[in-house]
């Protein structure tokens, strides 16, 4: 008979012996080198993990191929990491190296640990998703290739966390990230009068909207919607309620950029990323646009903050007129807020730099 | 109608592992994952995606887990006219035996297009692209070999553990033993979609917060401990020997100078009072100081993207919960929280949102939690009071 | 035949001769003792200031008083502070002590300068207005006398400036002050049904309610509104523009507590008080609870806060939380913002003290 | 009825100089003081304020400056039936001439209760409860000595400026100057009530803002400086030798880290650029310390208490302006500023309440200034931008 809320399988299966072993008492580790951790048990046990760089959308062939290096070094077990790396874990170091060079000749770059750039969470793009107003994984491809060296080196003030999302929806969660990349409309819907009636219940339709441009048709005739455009922020909200009002637009889609977001509590809270650029075009298939941006911000960041400063803890410090100068990116009329806490982030002091 | 991927192939140049090789590779098996190339070239050709929404597919009992998808030209691009994805709940801290991925792999050859997310960014193993018919026996296999479907729509989503104890010195609590039982103990709410919208749990074991569970998690779970840090002195002499310079990089970073180096008798003093537990010196010296020994978690609330009304982080609820399977006092909580928000939230309106709207305090009321200071950052400026 | 708008006298015909000699030339300054300044020029000349304090609500008797010790000192000039005290100022070092001497005699007290409490920015209360809540002169006035020491001396870490509304539209524009009193309704205005028609324009009422509590009358014959008593939070909007829905209350009326807000922007940016005690009655003549609190907080922050530290700077830094386990201040539902930006103040962090 | 005033006479006690002396002063020669004080004592008993809101009362041709006010019981306070004060606009900086004060208490005397506010929060001298038609010739004589109503209602408020270069080494501009200057531009903006609403302006000859202009002016002007500080070496080694610290005095209280202390040449060493003009080095080191030379205010915009929408401190519009007479670069601003306001203002709605529902950005296009980063603490979290 079917079987159903069987739930995930249970973890304590999936464990390699060496983590079943010493399983909550693990004393401390060491990074070896960028992509090798060693964690050392209060047993004495000692636990290698070799961390590799994965593009996430991946065939099976990748892996089965994960698995055949896995069965190979580390007794037939791996996990993948909150970023979407995949770490072999095995108590032996002698299989340390000979790990990384199975995983070069895969085509597998060996790092993202410590004070580096691990992988970019993203989401699907034009790969999958409907709502998408930029692609995800190419765009990642390109930006991972232009910062490949931070990847496999550890020659950062600190770690620094790069997330991709492809509509404000923000799947990626990229809100709190060191650097966020975003797709972005820039042109109101299009209701597509034909449509309407037949895909969507016009009421919901005009209730998604936050701003409330959403009208019904001024002719009665006509049982479609409307929408003002000086009121619409391109949020999309109301085509995921309506498919029959598209917003992508091949001009006027592309990405935003935001920065000096963090998660972790380590010195200063948690922040949240915020603009630096408002609008890069799509320029598939490498953006190098939004290639350069980031280099360029990653550049000032490498040579100016402090030891264990996240870029948005360096940011803070030296003031975002003094991040905007340095960076040489125009400020512009979009990166003042003028949303719901707007007021909250006005400076009221006479403190700032020239 | 043409198969070059000029653009694409720019995608299998430079240093890092190519997603376009990825889907060439499974085009060599699956027709769909060739129309998949092609479609995603014609997006990069036309700058907008030729994905349109999905009606309601899924598999028989559930209403979550897959997510429908229909390309927009399916005369150009048959193979991907129906191509949903199904989302397959990990197992808590994404550690597999090499046996259990061979059998997922060897299904989705099967019954999909041969490519997948490893992983969702919920944290779901994403399997990308099949037809509505091959949705069932798909599943049937899936759950044969052991796997069952995570959450979509306005359900509960598949929470999310850090390796926590699993692999890292600094778990407070067991993240992954936790993740696992509330997974199985809400598997209906998982898959049976009856809320507002949606609602995630994340849990991580100390502040470092490594599934970054403040930011994307409605209901947030942080290890942390209540008693002073542990300070092995030899081990920061140590460190210090070998060259660390502690005072700039460990002591003056701490945000509440609960920390102090007393170079005459080389020790590091702890106000333990004045520490939030922030983590810091802790990172910069793992083998010197760990997190104390009273071990439990910060309940946290509302964290969410800025779906409608604005991002937020989760804010503090209960600073301090003692973890134990059962986990009662969590599960009660989860429950009290759940009534209010399904009994007062509108559609497509998270906790967070709901909160905003009607209120905290009315809020603590309805879950029965006293107002304490932790839960903000400062109390009201302003003297529009209630009474 | 009538003058009009001639504006008020030139400053200048006011200034003593030091003063209009030296003027933008001053070099530096010292605080000779408590209430004593010296302004060096870079002419080289020196004025000596010698501040007292004022009841700020005083008769001319007591201007005329003043002007008698200006005459016999000061060569027939003083001057008035942004916190209003009162200014003598000679060229003669010799002049200080008599000076002090004389304003003994009139009990005004000398001080307010440097780290001390100055005088108690304040409002009308009672003595004037329609709008109070609570009195002003009189809790100024108890307040002074037990804080009395710290305007006469210089130990505490910073100057600390008091200030006090009679009610929420804040006239002290206290909501900056290191430890604010204003007055406050806790009960909702009781329209008086004969006099609203009379007195008040009903459509302009029901818009001045910033939570729409404020309704028509539901008998469409009654001619007059009711407040939706849930709704109210008993600012007094709607009593500003119709006087025929008081709200003052002899049990529900008296004053909340604020403290940590600053002005200047001398090492942290400005800061708005916040709630400390968010209701205390009215217990004329003396209002002890009141007094009570301002003098455990002044207490705790004199010991425990760094040289220059204000009592807002002083709890940034230990933590809110810290501030009311150290003052013994019970923390209610009240402290907890639930205004429009009051997300902004949820701790979202897990950097807390216990 | 009694004239007994037990509870107030609680207030004579005590070292501060009490208000309750003042009226029995005052009541000596005034009835009006005299029902002023039983009033005041039945409040103390009642625990309410016994005043009436005021009609529109005042003096020919103004529509400002006159505070109407009645009393709830007239029959027992006869003399305070009408119990109106008068705004007199104060000689910028508050200095005086014993003769102008005296004559100003001979005036009170004859048309007054004899009471007054020296001075009320705005800045105006307040003469303290007359009767309607005492109002006018009260008024007349004013004038023929010189003084003149400030501003009440929806007008503009009678400006105030810190004592500045009158007897301040820090003031960066002439506030005194500045403020008479515009007090005498705008007489009629200030005695003819036409905006949405009131409307602030005051002037700090440097960020300390001893006028605390930041938090209750729509206007703010502060002075600042361009260049560095000036720092002289051998005064600060003075302070050092006088045994300051300077070093957790000065150097770590620097918000910017923009000090640091030479220990071997035992000098101050200033980065230029990261001195964000906090004032506070300068204030511990008056005789070592001092702003720079290229001097003018920074324009900030907003300030104002609670009513309605909550309370603001002023933000940066104008980092930096050249302040000379006839001001004509802020005057200009300052029409604009009116312009606009006026005319999308609603009734009661001060300037930042505006701009917070119209949008900073829309503002700035009105006064056509460019926006620059000083402008904000932190640009938008939120994707949520208008094109
Ligand atoms: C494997 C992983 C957990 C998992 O369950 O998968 C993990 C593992 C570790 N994290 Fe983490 N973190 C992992 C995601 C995160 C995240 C979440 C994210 O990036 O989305 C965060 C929050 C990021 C943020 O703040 O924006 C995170 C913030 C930290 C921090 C805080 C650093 C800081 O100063 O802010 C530390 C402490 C440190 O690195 O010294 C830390 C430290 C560690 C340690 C050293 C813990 C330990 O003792 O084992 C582990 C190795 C770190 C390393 O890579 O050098 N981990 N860590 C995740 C690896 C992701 C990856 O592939 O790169
Ligand atoms: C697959 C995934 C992205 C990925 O490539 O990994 C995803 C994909 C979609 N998300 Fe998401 N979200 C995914 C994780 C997230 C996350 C991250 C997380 O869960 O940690 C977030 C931010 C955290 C949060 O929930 O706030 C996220 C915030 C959203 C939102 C905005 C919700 C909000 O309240 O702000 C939407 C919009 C909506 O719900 O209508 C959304 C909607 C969607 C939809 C269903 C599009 C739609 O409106 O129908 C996407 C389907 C894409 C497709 O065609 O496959 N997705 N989505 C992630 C789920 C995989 C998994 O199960 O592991
Ligand atoms: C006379 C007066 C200006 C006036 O035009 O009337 C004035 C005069 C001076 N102030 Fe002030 N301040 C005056 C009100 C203010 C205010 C406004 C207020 O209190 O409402 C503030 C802002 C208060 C706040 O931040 O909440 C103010 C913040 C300062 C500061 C900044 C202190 C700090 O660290 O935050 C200084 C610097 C210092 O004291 O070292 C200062 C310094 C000074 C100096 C030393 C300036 C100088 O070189 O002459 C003057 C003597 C200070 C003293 O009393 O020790 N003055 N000063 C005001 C006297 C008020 C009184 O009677 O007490
Ligand atoms: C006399 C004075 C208090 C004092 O004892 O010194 C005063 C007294 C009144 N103020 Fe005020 N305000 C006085 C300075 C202020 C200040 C401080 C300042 O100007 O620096 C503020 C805060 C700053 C600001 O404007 O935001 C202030 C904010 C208010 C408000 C709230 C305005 C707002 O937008 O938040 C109101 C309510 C209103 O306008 O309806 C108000 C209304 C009033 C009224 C007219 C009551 C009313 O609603 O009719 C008071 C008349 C009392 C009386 O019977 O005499 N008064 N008022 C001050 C004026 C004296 C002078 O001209 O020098
Ligand atoms: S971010 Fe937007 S476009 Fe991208 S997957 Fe999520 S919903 Fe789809
Ligand atoms: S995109 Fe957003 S703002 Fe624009 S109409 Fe749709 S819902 Fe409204
Ligand atoms: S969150 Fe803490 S416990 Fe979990 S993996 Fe990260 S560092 Fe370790
Ligand atoms: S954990 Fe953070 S707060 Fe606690 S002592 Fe270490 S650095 Fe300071
Ligand atoms: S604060 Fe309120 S009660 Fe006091 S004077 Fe101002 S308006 Fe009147
Ligand atoms: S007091 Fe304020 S909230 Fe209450 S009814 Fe009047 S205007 Fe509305
Ligand atoms: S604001 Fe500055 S210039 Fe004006 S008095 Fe205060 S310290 Fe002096
Ligand atoms: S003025 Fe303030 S910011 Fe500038 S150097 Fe001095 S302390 Fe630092």
């Amino acid at each position: 008979m079917r079987k159903t809320d069987i739930g995930p399988p249970d973890y304590r299966t999936m464990l390699p012996d060496v983590i079943a072993k010493n399983y909550g008492q693990w004393k401390y580790h060491e990074i070896v080198k960028a992509g090798v951790l060693k964690h050392v048990s209060e047993t004495g046990d000692e636990v290698y993990t070799v961390r590799a760089g994965s593009p996430r959308l991946v065939s099976i062939d990748f892996i089965r191929d994960a698995c055949d290096v896995a069965d190979k070094y580390c007794d037939g077990h791996l996990r993948f990491t909150s970023r979407h790396n995949v770490e072999f874990l095995t108590p032996n170091k002698q299989n340390v190296e000979p790990l990384i060079q199975a995983l070069g000749k895969l085509g597998m770059p060996v790092g993202g640990t410590g004070d580096c750039i691990s992988n970019i969470v993203h989401t699907q793009g034009w790969i999958h998703c409907h709502s998408a107003a930029t692609d995800a994984s190419g765009i990642v491809k390109a930006i991972m290739d232009g910062l490949y060296d931070h990847f496999t080196n550890m020659k950062l003030p600190n770690h620094l966390r790069i997330s991709l999302a492809c509509c404000i929806n923000m799947c990626g969660a990229i809100h709190c990230s060191d650097l966020a990349v975003v797709g972005v409309h820039t042109k109101p819907p299009r209701p597509d009068h034909q449509k309407v009636l037949a895909q969507c219940e016009i009421p919901t339709t005009i209730q998604s909207c936050p701003t409330g441009a959403v009208r019904r048709h001024p002719d009665a005739n006509i049982k479609s919607v409307v929408v003002k455009e000086d009121l619409c922020m391109y949020c999309a909200n109301c085509f995921t309620v309506c498919p029959a009002m598209p917003l992508a637009d091949a001009e006027a889609d592309g990405v935003a950029i935001y920065a000096g977001g963090k998660v972790s509590n380590a010195r200063k809270p948690p922040m949240f990323s915020r603009m630096v650029v408002p609008f890069l075009p799509n320029h598939p298939p490498r953006w190098p646009e939004v290639v350069d941006v980031l280099k360029k911000i990653v550049e000032v960041y490498a040579a100016s903050a402090k030891p264990s400063e996240r870029l948005g803890e360096w940011i803070e410090r030296i003031g975002w007129e003094a991040f905007f100068r340095r960076t040489e990116i125009p400020f512009t009329e979009q990166h003042i807020d003028d949303f719901t806490h707007a007021v909250e982030t006005y400076r009221t002091t006479t403190q700032f730099k020239w | 109608m043409s198969d070059e991927t000029p653009l694409l192939d720019e995608l299998e140049k430079g240093p890092w592992p190519s997603y376009v090789k990825e889907i060439k590779r499974a085009a060599k098996r699956s027709p769909a994952s060739k129309d998949l190339l092609r479609i995603q070239e014609q997006s990069y050709k036309d700058r907008v995606t030729h994905w349109k929404h999905g009606g309601i597919v899924g598999v028989t009992g559930y209403g979550a887990g897959v997510i429908g998808r229909y390309c927009d030209a399916p005369e150009k691009f048959p193979e991907v006219t129906a191509f949903h994805t199904m989302r397959i709940n990990q197992p808590a801290g994404w550690f597999y035996t090499t046996k259990a991925l061979r059998k997922v792999c060897d299904i989705w050859e099967k019954y999909g297009s041969g490519m997948t997310n490893f992983h969702g960014a919920t944290g779901d193993i994403i399997l990308l692209g099949t037809t509505t018919e091959n949705l069932q026996p798909c599943f049937d296999e899936l759950t044969e070999a052991g796997f069952d479907l995570g959450g979509s729509g306005s359900a509960l989503r598949t929470p999310a553990a850090c390796v926590g104890q699993a692999r890292c010195e600094w778990a407070n609590i067991d993240t992954m033993a936790l993740i696992h039982d509330l997974t199985m103990t809400y598997q209906d709410e998982i898959h049976r979609p009856r809320w507002p919208y949606k609602f995630k749990i994340k849990a991580s074991g100390c502040p470092n917060d490594c599934v970054a569970a403040i930011a994307r998690a409605d209901f947030t779970i942080i290890g942390t401990w209540r008693d002073a840090l542990r300070i092995d002195q030899a081990a920061v002499k140590q460190y210090v020997n070998d060259g660390m310079d502690i005072v700039s990089l460990v002591v003056n970073n701490c945000p509440t100078e609960a920390l102090a180096w007393n170079e005459k008798s080389s020790t590091l003093v702890l106000k333990a009072d004045d520490c939030v537990r922030c983590m810091h010196c802790i990172n910069m010296m793992p083998k010197a100081l760990r997190p104390g020994l009273q071990k439990g978690a910060t309940i946290l609330i509302g964290g969410k993207a800025p779906i409608l009304k604005g991002a937020n982080l989760s804010w503090v609820l209960v600073p301090f919960m003692e973890i134990t399977p059962p986990y009662t006092e969590m599960k009660e909580l989860l429950a009290k929280i759940w009534d209010w928000w399904d009994e007062h939230g509108k559609t497509r309106e998270r906790l967070a949102e709901l909160i905003e709207r009607i209120g905290l305090k009315e809020f603590l009321r309805a879950v029965d939690i006293k107002p304490v200071p932790q839960m903000i950052n400062k109390p009201r400026a302003n003297p529009y009071v209630f009474f």
